[in-house]
């Protein structure tokens, strides 16, 4: 489709020999948040890594599909093209730069942006949202709660201006209360015509932020629609809660 | 006597709390379940329990013995054995080998009887690995035994790990989320599988796993951790209908 | 397996006529590459193995020698002593220097081994009368009750002299050595070698001693290289304590990553590669530098340097990965042909 | 009392050689969590190239050490672009290995170039010096001693004010992670050994002023070093500094006073003081004085 932000055709994904994607479709609308929603190695960061180009980091292959953002074919591209041309993931549990400055963190994010993030309106906006990071800009980042983490990670990416922003597990091993103010940034984040794909397992999160989700299972995807339907899905809760389905 | 008696078990990194005051006993024969959504603490507590951490307060009881001085090592001569949710196995070893590292402890043998093999080493060997072999059997991978274990699908790998810990004969169980990345159908493999473990054998066994249908259909008792602190603790049915657990899994939804 | 019985009866046929086809040259280069097979398998255990980077093989190799000297040419006792004696008592020093590195992983270990080299030399160069200090000492021919190999042997209608007595010796310390490391391989203290380079956490929950398997390890790596070092000092008759440094660990280990890591074959054809390189290349040129400067011993210095890239980027297990490669190419292509064409 | 001075004054000479020669050693580690075994033939090789220039070629030094300086560093730059780049991801082990190769290889090719005899270093100070009250002190110790502090200023410019300093230490922090805001890895590890390469002739020909001499072995040398970053922890560039001074004031005072008060150590004990140190301080802190303790998971 023509006014999608990403376009994900038939894709499938190997680790060697094992197959963690098998022919998946999904589409995230330009300015759209969409989730993806499942157990443990359903597949989930697996699709977020062939978006964002980290497949090869971890020895994966793009074996079928096509993935496009914005119309261009971006299949198998090199990460940093792809984080330059505004396509970044946020790694799962995280992953700040524990032994540097927040401020450098930020800054890292800023690596391809005139300036290098010294300052601009893009900082100014990520310090506006999360006004917990300006208060401790000096500090080293592994010093931060976790949440504070999080949202350093979410800013980290931030700072290259991206078009889409690739989520994983934001709400990992945070409190509740956290993770409705996470759920805010993000929501202001995409209001700023940020597209967002969010992999959550936990689905309070995923109800905040995102209108549409699909469901994924053992590398296939097995229901999509909207968030709140899909979450009060018999299948899904089955697949979440075990409770049969009749 | 208990097989565990875990009481009031913390363990903080620097100011997170990965698990705070955690209380639990488990039966001899029981097949207890440890559950909660990603972070919640599990694996941080199957750590703490093979000594791989060190607690920062609480006491683990294992069989009446106090735990605080033990050794990862020597876990597997008191008879727990473990599976990992990244899995522990040896890549570049045959899939027999992987087993027979377990019974390693079994086995003490010294450096120069295993160089020279003197018959009596052998024949011990031999029965070591008929015994590796059962386990496999049993787990249904005896075809692929001499197989390194890169090679097999991550499914299969998981029974692999299985084998092993049941080569170990162990008195108390540890899986670490034993159906992650499987297949519906593999999954009720797995059930299966345990249930026949534990007709086969008397052992304690403390799951860990997400799959909610996997532990209802195989706990006695589940343990509810969200937030490294418990929630909840009872029978499958009951836990299934807490409000709180409901929350945790599917948060305002419910 | 009945392959693998015939390879071996091959290989070791050939090894025994070997001797009758070889000049004087090739002969002793030979036993040099036996001897250095015995200190690879050694450290193959360690660093192949057990996964403990070591570049402190050349101290072990030293004492061997020296107290095969010491045992030997000093005291006058047969080889039937020394020879193990320098096993037994480099293996014990292995073990006596191991819990120190059982702290460290990694590059930390490889560089403290980096000091045993140095620290390891000082002593030798101080120890004057064991090592005969800066200047060096002289070693004996292996002999036994009254037999020494220093007049050969004539022995049914064969005559056999030193550099053919030395390669039978080493051949048989040698076939000796692998029968060693193939059972261990195989026993319970070998596969928690590997499981503690492959997953030292987890092997401890699965109940395996990580440090006394290190320490094993180190013991017998030290072993075979003070054997190995023993069979060196006394081929070479002579030694000085600079003659056991860096470079030497050097070569141990392009030795066993050459010829393929963790395996039984790749020590022995690593030591074939490394030691029988320059000594090509020095036939070859008649000891006459190639071109410009460039002396033989430096030309394999850099064409082995550059195998040993190459090998790394693309074939990691080693020559034995490679020949595995190339029987596994045989094997399908006679299956191929073996199968009914068309359909 | 002047004794101890002077030998303390030659202690921090040389420390700022093993200095210079560390920080070599630390910002390929820092990158890229690796050592590079080939950080010492490196070293001959610029040494050796500035003294052609200035005793074959009549190059004036402060050129040839200019020219020197970007040969190495375009050296360390192809080996890296030409072997190293391919073997991205793969384990330490193997890139350890291969930087043992290059070493390897570089140490048949020097004397090949260049003779394996000793030939003059190239430097103007020779062994001139200047008083400072009744103590001497070497020209070459001077100077040393400036470049080291010059090269460290230099490198704490770069570290926490450049782009790709930056870039440096977030893909040294976690290379996943800087790859995925999009750092470009690739080119971080290259700038890393062209740096290293750079140091290295900075350190050579240092190292080649004690004294004024140049040989194949001045790559061994360099290997004392290692102390150095060990006792300072391999990824910090402060510890590769303080280790540095450290060992360098450790073995000259050793050179100064073993002799007389511990002669039961042995002759030349200070060439193997810096090791002993390394050794008593690694049981005593597994991972130096600076470092930091690798997490490890399960």
């Amino acid at each position: 489709m023509a006014d999608a932000l990403v376009d994900i055709a038939g894709l499938s994904v190997t680790y060697g020999g094992v197959q963690a994607l098998h022919e998946v479709t999904l589409e995230v609308p330009a300015a759209g948040a969409v989730s993806l929603l499942g157990p443990n190695g359903a597949g989930k960061t697996s699709l977020l890594r062939a978006v964002s180009g980290l497949l090869t980091f971890h020895g994966g292959r793009i074996g079928a599909g096509r993935i496009s953002v914005d119309g261009r074919d971006v299949t198998g591209a090199d990460p940093v093209k792809l984080a330059r041309s505004g396509i970044v993931q946020v790694l799962e549990g995280r992953r700040v730069f524990a032994d540097l400055s927040v401020d450098d963190n930020l800054r890292s994010g800023a690596f391809w942006q005139r300036g290098g993030g010294r300052h601009g309106e893009t900082r100014d906006f990520v310090l506006d949202l999360f006004p917990d990071l300006a208060r401790c800009l000096t500090q080293p980042a592994g010093l931060l709660s976790g949440g504070q983490q999080q949202m350093l990670a979410i800013a980290r990416a931030l700072m290259s201006r991206p078009r889409l922003l690739l989520l994983d597990e934001p709400s990992l091993g945070l409190a509740p209360l956290l993770i409705r103010s996470i759920g805010g940034a993000l929501r202001r984040i995409n209001e700023t015509g940020v597209g967002l794909l969010l992999v959550e397992q936990s689905s309070a999160l995923a109800e905040a932020v995102t209108s549409r989700g699909y469901l994924l299972e053992t590398g296939h995807v097995r229901a999509s629609g909207e968030t709140r339907e899909l979450l009060a899905d018999p299948q899904v809760r089955a697949v979440y809660l075990g409770v049969k389905t009749a | 006597m208990n097989a565990l008696e875990v009481r009031s078990l913390t363990l903080r990194f620097g100011a997170v709390a990965a698990l705070s005051d955690v209380s639990f006993e488990v039966g001899p024969a029981e097949l207890f379940a440890v559950i909660g959504p990603n972070g919640a603490g599990k694996t941080s507590l199957f750590n703490l329990l093979t000594r791989v951490y060190e607690p920062t307060a609480g006491s683990v009881a294992y069989f009446g013995d106090d735990m605080a001085r033990w050794r990862p090592h020597h876990l597997a001569g008191r008879g727990i054995a473990r599976t990992f949710q990244n899995l522990g196995l040896f890549p570049y070893m045959s899939v027999l080998d992987n087993v027979l590292v377990g019974r390693g402890h079994l086995m003490r043998q010294g450096v120069v009887r295993a160089g020279l093999r003197p018959p009596g080493t052998r024949a011990a060997e031999h029965r070591h690995a008929a015994a590796a072999r059962d386990a496999l059997d049993f787990v249904g991978l005896s075809k692929v035994a001499a197989m390194p274990v890169a090679v097999l699908p991550y499914g299969l790998r998981k029974r692999v790990e299985l084998a092993r810990a049941l080569a170990m004969e162990p008195k108390l169980l540890l899986l670490d989320e034993p159906v992650a990345g499987m297949s519906r159908a593999e999954r009720s493999e797995v059930v299966d599988l345990i249930t026949a473990i534990r007709k086969d054998r008397e052992m304690a066994i403390i799951l860990v796993e997400h799959d909610m249908g996997v532990v209802m259909s195989l706990a006695e008792r589940v343990l509810v951790l969200d937030f490294g602190k418990p929630i909840a603790l009872g029978t499958p049915a009951v836990v299934q209908r807490d409000p709180q657990v409901i929350a945790a899994y599917l948060g305002e939804v419910a | 397996m009945k392959t693998r019985v015939i390879v071996i009866a091959v290989a070791l046929a050939v090894a025994l006529v070997l001797p009758f086809l070889l000049d004087a040259y090739w002969l002793s280069t030979f036993v040099f590459v036996l001897i250095a097979a015995i200190g690879a398998l050694g450290l193959d255990v360690l660093t192949g193995r057990t996964g403990q980077i070591s570049l402190g093989h050349a101290f072990f190799l030293g004492v061997g020698a020296y107290v095969g000297g010491f045992i030997g040419a000093d005291h006058g006792f047969t080889a039937a002593l020394w020879i193990p004696a320098a096993g037994i008592i480099a293996g014990l020093l292995g073990v006596i220097v191991g819990p120190t590195a059982l702290r460290l992983r990694g590059l930390y270990l490889a560089i403290v081994t980096i000091g045993l080299i140095y620290i390891g030399q000082h002593i030798f160069v101080n120890v004057t009368a064991l090592t005969g200090g800066p200047g060096g000492r002289a070693f004996v021919d292996p002999a036994f009750g009254g037999f020494t190999f220093t007049g050969g042997l004539d022995v049914a209608g064969l005559s056999f002299d030193r550099n053919g007595l030395f390669y039978y010796l080493a051949l048989l310390l040698l076939v000796l050595a692998m029968v060693f490391v193939h059972n261990l391989a195989r026993s319970s203290v070998g596969r928690a070698m590997t499981a503690v380079r492959d997953g030292e956490l987890a092997a401890a929950v699965l109940g395996v001693n990580v440090a006394r398997t290190k320490v094993a390890a180190f013991g017998i790596s030290a072993g075979l290289a003070g054997v190995a070092g023993a069979l060196y000092g006394s081929f070479l008759t002579f030694a000085v304590p600079t003659d056991w440094n860096l470079a030497l660990s050097i070569e141990y280990v392009v030795m066993i990553v050459v010829g393929g890591m963790a395996t039984l074959w790749g020590p022995v054809l690593g030591a074939l590669f490394v030691i029988g390189l320059p000594a090509l290349l020095q036939q070859v040129s008649g000891s006459q530098p190639f071109f410009g400067a460039l002396q033989p011993a430096d030309a394999a210095a850099i064409v082995y340097g550059v195998i040993l890239i190459v090998f790394l980027l693309l074939e990691p297990r080693g020559v034995v990965g490679l020949v595995e490669r190339v029987i596994h190419l045989i094997k399908r292509n006679r299956q191929m042909s073996l199968e009914p064409s068309g359909g | 009392m002047s004794t101890f001075l002077e030998l303390l004054f030659a202690g921090i000479a040389l420390g700022a050689v093993y200095a210079l020669v560390a920080l070599g050693f630390t910002v390929v580690f820092r990158a890229s969590r690796v050592i590079n075994f080939a950080q010492g033939e490196l070293l001959a090789l610029g040494a050796f190239v500035v003294s052609w220039l200035v005793i074959d070629i009549h190059v004036p030094f402060w050129l040839a050490f200019v020219v020197g300086a970007a040969g190495t560093g375009l050296a360390a730059f192809i080996f890296q672009q030409g072997v190293l780049r391919f073997a991205l991801g793969r384990p330490d082990f193997t890139i350890v290995m291969l930087t043992l190769g290059l070493a390897t290889v570089l140490q048949a090719v020097l004397p090949t170039l260049f003779g394996s005899t000793g030939r003059a270093n190239g430097d103007p100070w020779g062994g001139t010096s200047v008083r400072a009250g009744d103590v001497a002190l070497a020209w070459v110790q001077v100077w040393t001693i400036v470049a080291a502090l010059l090269v460290l200023a230099a490198f704490w410019v770069f570290n926490n004010h450049s782009k790709y300093g930056l870039a440096m230490r977030s893909a040294a922090s976690d290379p996943e992670a800087a790859l995925a805001v999009g750092v470009p890895l690739r080119r971080v590890y290259a700038t890393a050994w062209v740096l290293a390469g750079v140091v290295a002739c900075i350190g050579g020909v240092f190292l080649g002023g004690y004294p004024n001499t140049v040989d194949p072995n001045i790559g061994n040398t360099a290997l004392l070093a290692f102390p150095a970053i060990i006792l300072g922890g391999i990824d910090s560039t402060t510890g590769a500094v303080v280790g540095g001074f450290l060992i360098g004031i450790v073995e000259e005072l050793t050179a100064g006073y073993q002799p007389q008060y511990a002669s039961w150590l042995g002759s030349n004990f200070y060439l193997v003081a810096p090791y002993v140190l390394m050794i008593i301080v690694l049981l005593i802190r597994p991972y130096g004085l600076f470092g930091s303790r690798p997490a490890e998971r399960l």
